[in-house]
């Protein structure tokens, strides 16, 4: 094993009422992820404005994933299908910008998906780690 | 490096005491770290407090300068540094910098002469100096009156100070009113303004007012009327201030700068001023 | 060349004012030279005759005025371009001003003539600007008279019209017209097809030049929020600190977000943009996606209509399968 | 007074490099100047004005202030500012070399700014006589000559050469160094080309505008003007005029937290802002009117009275190009001024 290997920052903004139970199965499974995925709660996948994604970026970030229920599944009836629209919008644009859109993802993650929950960060984990530091969407101020 | 000494790098300053006044007002007691005074400054001049992070923000100095060790602040809790500061412990760290502004000219047009002091609220905050200095140096002048009212008996700052000891010194008169009856309370009641005009001061003195723009604009009305002549009257002036030097271009009405030429103004230069604060 | 005349225009006004139907108009002023006109509002025919102007420069978007000036005594007299008209119904959608207070007078568009485009012409100062015909005659300071093709010195958004077709209107001055071109996703496309690395370098370049004046942001007739984003200390990013490669991606995105779906592509922020930068380029990436992603949508087409980024439907494209589509096909 | 063809101007720049850095405008990818730090092969763009102006080098964008770390209920001050070594800038033209003397009045009248000042003393300014002064020029209207740009060393050009007449030691000190690029001249062609230039600026359309009606102690005159209203009415309150303006000075001071400290900048702020004198008493300018006043009231009134009359505008007619809405204070100085020819 290299000693310098990179670890990414991974932001990742779970749904209250799936995916955040998800990762709490997870835990509860011994199932491991990386343990720099940093987690926020959030009330519905559909609360998370795109300036909490590029504000995740700024701090420090090198990737940042966004899960919620499944479509169909919400909580509050239709918050993920607003969500699912935004999102595409946004890693869209973030890609027209040249920002690699390896770094972002939506993933839908319900309660009793604790395995899938594991899975989705250690590969996103890798997916993010292969392409090394965020550097395009950096603020020079945050770095320490 | 030249730059060490610019007029924006704060000192650090630790607040040692914090005075819960009314439920809106603190004092604060600030020194440096090394307990001693952060700077000299005279009655009426104003202090820039800041916590990193949350902002900067103009409070005038209510402590007297006659005091060498420690300066005091007594802040209302209205905006974020405000609000901030309310929260604070003892022991907390603030940065400063200062002293800004013009002061009253209590070594000038007031010495020898009669004072009036007019203040409603947290206006006493500045004035507050200015009446200790005079204390302090009490042969310098002539006969001191304060007025001063607020809300209500709870809302009057410095209450514990005023009674037991500006209200016991020979020479000074102080009058309290409060804006509505309340129990407990069996001093005058009613607004300032006309609180004044009751009062019926004689005009051979100087006045000195500070509250909120409505007060100072119906007591110098009140003033007036009394006889007095605008050059007789001063009171200070806030706006929002960001540099504290003159130069960032904000606090200005018409080409005064608040934080450079004021916040002390006599009312007759005010008049030329236009009107927009 | 505007087929539509100043004098048409001040006759039409005048005619409006003197039989009450308004009492007000809203127009353009003359300035200093032919290409610094002002928006203005007028109340009298002698105003009218005296300062009214209307010509190849013409180019500013009425609609936005009316959230301010609906408001006054009467109604309002406002001549719509096809691109004024589209942002006044999606003003008219999110109720920001009163339809009753406003007449509205189409007018057809041949397009405007970008004063930077024809300066670039020449290292000199520029005299006058007459538009005649296909021509636009220029009087330089120093090199005599020099004449320019019009449909070359065409502001982007014009030579990429994308509709003449007069949206909303209580009268029409001249012929509505369903004329619509397809080019102007051109632009994105190329940069879709660029790789990730060109794309950053274009933008890098583009945005780096941003002096963060809101420039864009004060004329987008799509930015009415009483209290922006970008100016609430609350919202923890009201940092003007520009110069910061973070801060500049931010603004634009995050601007470009608020008013996707809802920008009409009136091409305002980059016609004022003082740094040209081809802000058109961000929010026309986003009607782009729109379209391709949840089916053809124009904003402001009519009042009312439902806007994509407020609306769902359960078999909506994935994000994962959205992101990058633009340059695969 | 020295010469240099103009053909060989890159030698020069090269040899200025070697001393000190050395900016000077440039065409962007957008076709707009801007000043750019030399290097082998940068252009020199004759462009009039660059879209910010030369200020920008004494006074940035954002600068740093300083540092903080804080730890439980201690703050720590952290001096971090970036000020610049020496420095030279080439093609500084009248307008803009006297906007920094209306800077200086600011910046360095008492308590002086001292980043300001560091970056004033180790600046070295070329400046360029404007052969082809543009419709939008009114610096004649200020008492600035396009012809006589001053600066620590004045420079002319021709056809083929470019001509440097050193004024200060400063100026003198850098061009010592670098002589070997040069040649020597006689003042004859400069008094050719200053002629012809003064001859260009009294053809210009602005040449009669005057700013005689205000100036010192004018507020009462013009501060309750009706025509306020007129002229600001279709204002955006965006901030590109200030911002492009190179005497607009105002600032604002914010905190950034980066999450592990705060940095302490100071930015350009804007008078036409919404937000500029807000505070959580209250709020003086309530309407676009008032900071659109408070703005043109500033230049023509209020900074002379401060500053024995001086205005502070330089007519370098960027905000007459640049204003989305085209208002600018030629306009302003128009309709409540009056002037010789209208």
């Amino acid at each position: 094993m290299q000693v310098n290997e990179f670890k990414p920052k991974i932001v990742a903004f779970c749904c209250n009422w799936c995916s955040y139970a998800g990762a709490d199965l997870a835990g509860n499974n011994r199932l491991n992820y990386p343990d720099n995925v940093k987690i926020i709660r959030v009330p519905c996948s559909c609360r998370v404005n795109p300036m909490f994604i590029l504000r995740a970026f700024q701090r420090g970030a090198d990737g940042v994933i966004l899960c919620g229920c499944h479509p169909g599944d919400c909580h509050y009836t239709s918050g993920n299908y607003y969500t699912r629209r935004r999102m595409a919008l946004l890693f869209s644009m973030l890609e027209y910008l040249g920002i690699e859109k390896e770094r972002t993802r939506v993933e839908w993650v319900s309660a009793a998906e604790g395995a899938k929950f594991s899975a989705t960060m250690n590969e996103f984990c890798e997916q993010v780690a292969a392409l090394g530091e965020n550097k395009r969407l950096e603020d020079l101020r945050c770095k320490q | 490096m030249a730059n060490i000494n610019d007029p924006l790098i704060p000192v650090i300053g630790v607040v040692t005491d914090i005075r819960i006044d009314t439920p809106d007002v603190k004092t604060f007691r600030v020194v440096t770290p090394d307990g001693k005074k952060a700077f000299e400054h005279k009655p009426g001049q104003c202090a820039m407090l800041s916590m990193p992070g949350v902002g900067e923000a103009m409070f005038s100095i209510t402590s007297s300068p006659t005091n060498k060790e420690f300066m005091e602040f007594s802040i209302k809790k209205c905006g974020c540094v405000t609000q901030w500061l309310h929260q604070i412990e003892v022991g907390q760290q603030i940065t400063i910098r200062g002293p800004y502004g013009h002061p009253f000219p209590v070594d000038t047009a007031f010495k020898g002469k009669d004072l009036l002091f007019i203040a409603g609220g947290i206006g006493l905050a500045p004035l507050r100096s200015v009446i200790n200095y005079v204390r302090f140096y009490r042969e310098n002048y002539g006969k001191v009156d304060i007025v001063y009212g607020s809300r209500s008996k709870d809302d009057l700052v410095d209450y514990k100070e005023i009674i037991d000891e500006w209200c016991n010194d020979e020479g000074i008169n102080v009058h309290l009113t409060i804006d509505r009856e309340q129990e407990g309370w069996d001093g005058h009641v009613g607004f300032v303004p006309n609180y004044v005009k009751e009062l019926g001061f004689d005009t051979n003195k100087v006045a000195i007012i500070c509250g909120p723009p409505i007060m100072i604009k119906f007591t110098l009305a009140g003033l007036t009327e009394l006889g007095f002549d605008k050059t007789q009257v001063y009171t200070t002036m806030e706006l929002r201030m960001k540099c504290g030097i003159g130069k960032c271009g904000r606090c200005n009405i018409g080409s005064k700068y608040v934080c450079k030429d004021g916040p002390v103004f006599r009312c007759d230069e005010l008049d030329e001023l236009p009107d927009e604060y | 060349m505007q087929t539509v005349t100043r004098n048409q225009l001040v006759e039409k006004a005048k005619e409006l004012l003197n039989n009450g139907t308004v009492t007000r108009v809203l127009g353009i002023k003359k300035g200093e030279f032919s290409y610094d006109l002002t928006p203005a509002v007028f109340t009298s025919a002698e105003e009218l005759e005296k300062e009214f102007e209307f010509n190849g420069f013409a180019a500013a978007n009425f609609s936005k005025y009316l959230v301010k000036l609906a408001d006054g005594e009467g109604k309002i007299l406002v001549f719509l371009k096809p691109c004024d008209s589209y942002s006044f119904n999606q003003l008219l959608t999110e109720h920001r001003f009163n339809r009753e207070n406003v007449y509205a007078v189409g007018i057809e568009c041949d397009g405007f003539a970008d004063y930077k485009k024809i300066e670039e012409e020449f290292n000199d100062g520029i005299k006058s600007v007459e538009f005649n015909g296909e021509k636009i005659e220029v009087t330089t300071l120093y090199d005599g008279k020099k004449e320019l093709a019009f449909a070359d010195y065409m502001l982007e958004r014009c030579k990429n019209c994308k509709t003449k077709k007069i949206a909303a209107f209580d009268e029409l001055l001249t012929e509505n017209s369903d004329e619509t071109k397809n080019t102007r996703f051109e632009e994105v496309e190329k940069l879709e097809a660029m790789t990730p690395d060109e794309r950053y370098a274009f933008w890098r370049n583009e945005l780096s030049r941003c002096i963060r004046c809101n420039a864009c942001r004060d004329v987008c007739p799509a930015c009415t929020c009483e209290k922006c984003v970008f100016n609430n200390p609350d919202s923890g990013v009201e940092n003007k600190a520009i110069q910061n490669s973070f801060e500049e991606n931010m603004f634009h995105i995050i601007r470009a977000f608020h008013v996707a779906g809802r920008c009409t592509d009136c091409g305002e922020c980059s016609r004022v943009c003082p740094q040209h930068i081809p802000l058109h380029l961000l929010n026309r990436k986003f009607i782009k996606d729109i379209n391709s992603f949840y089916g053809e949508y124009q904003a402001g087409a009519e009042v009312g209509n439902r806007a994509p980024l407020v609306n769902y439907t359960k078999e909506d494209i994935e994000p994962k399968d959205a992101v990058g589509r633009g340059s695969e096909e | 007074m020295k010469k240099i063809l103009k053909k060989n101007l890159q030698n020069l720049f090269a040899a200025i490099s070697k001393e000190t850095d050395l900016f000077l405008p440039v065409l962007n990818s957008a076709k707009n100047a801007e000043f750019k730090k030399w290097t082998e092969g940068t252009e020199y763009s004759e462009e009039l004005n660059t879209v910010r102006s030369a200020k920008d080098f004494f006074f940035p964008q954002t600068e740093n202030i300083c540092d903080f770390k804080t730890s439980g209920k201690n703050i720590e001050i952290i001096e971090n500012s970036e000020l610049p070594e020496n420095f030279a800038v080439f093609g500084v033209r009248a307008c803009d070399l006297k906007s920094f003397e209306v800077l200086d009045n600011v910046f360095l009248s008492e308590p002086v700014d001292s980043f300001y000042k560091t970056r004033r003393e180790n600046a070295v300014i070329f400046t360029m006589a404007c052969n082809r002064p543009k419709e939008t020029c009114f610096c004649h209207t200020f008492n600035i000559n396009a012809a006589d740009p001053k600066g620590d060393v004045e420079c002319f050009e021709d056809e083929t050469y470019v001509y440097l007449n050193p004024l200060t030691q400063k100026g003198k000190d850098l061009l010592n160094k670098v002589t070997s690029a040069l040649e020597d001249e006689t003042e004859e062609p400069v008094k050719k080309i200053k002629a012809e230039i003064e001859e260009r600026l009294k053809n210009l359309p602005l040449y009669n505008l005057s700013a005689e009606s205000f100036g010192s102690d004018k507020t009462e005159e013009f501060f309750n003007r009706k025509e306020w209203d007129e002229l600001s009415e279709a204002c955006l309150g965006c901030g590109t005029c200030t911002f492009v303006c190179p005497t607009c000075q105002c600032y604002d001071i914010k905190d950034f937290n980066t999450g592990h400290g705060v940095k302490r900048f100071r930015c350009w702020d804007s008078c036409m802002y919404s937000d500029f004198t807000k505070m959580s008493a209250g709020q003086p300018r309530t309407h676009q009117k008032e900071r659109f006043r408070q703005r043109f009231m500033h230049k023509l009134v209020y900074y002379p009275t401060n500053n024995n009359g001086m205005f502070s505008c330089v007519g370098c007619g960027r905000c007459l190009k640049k204003c989305p809405i085209s208002m600018n204070i030629v306009k302003v100085i128009k309709k409540l001024g009056g002037t010789a020819n209208g």
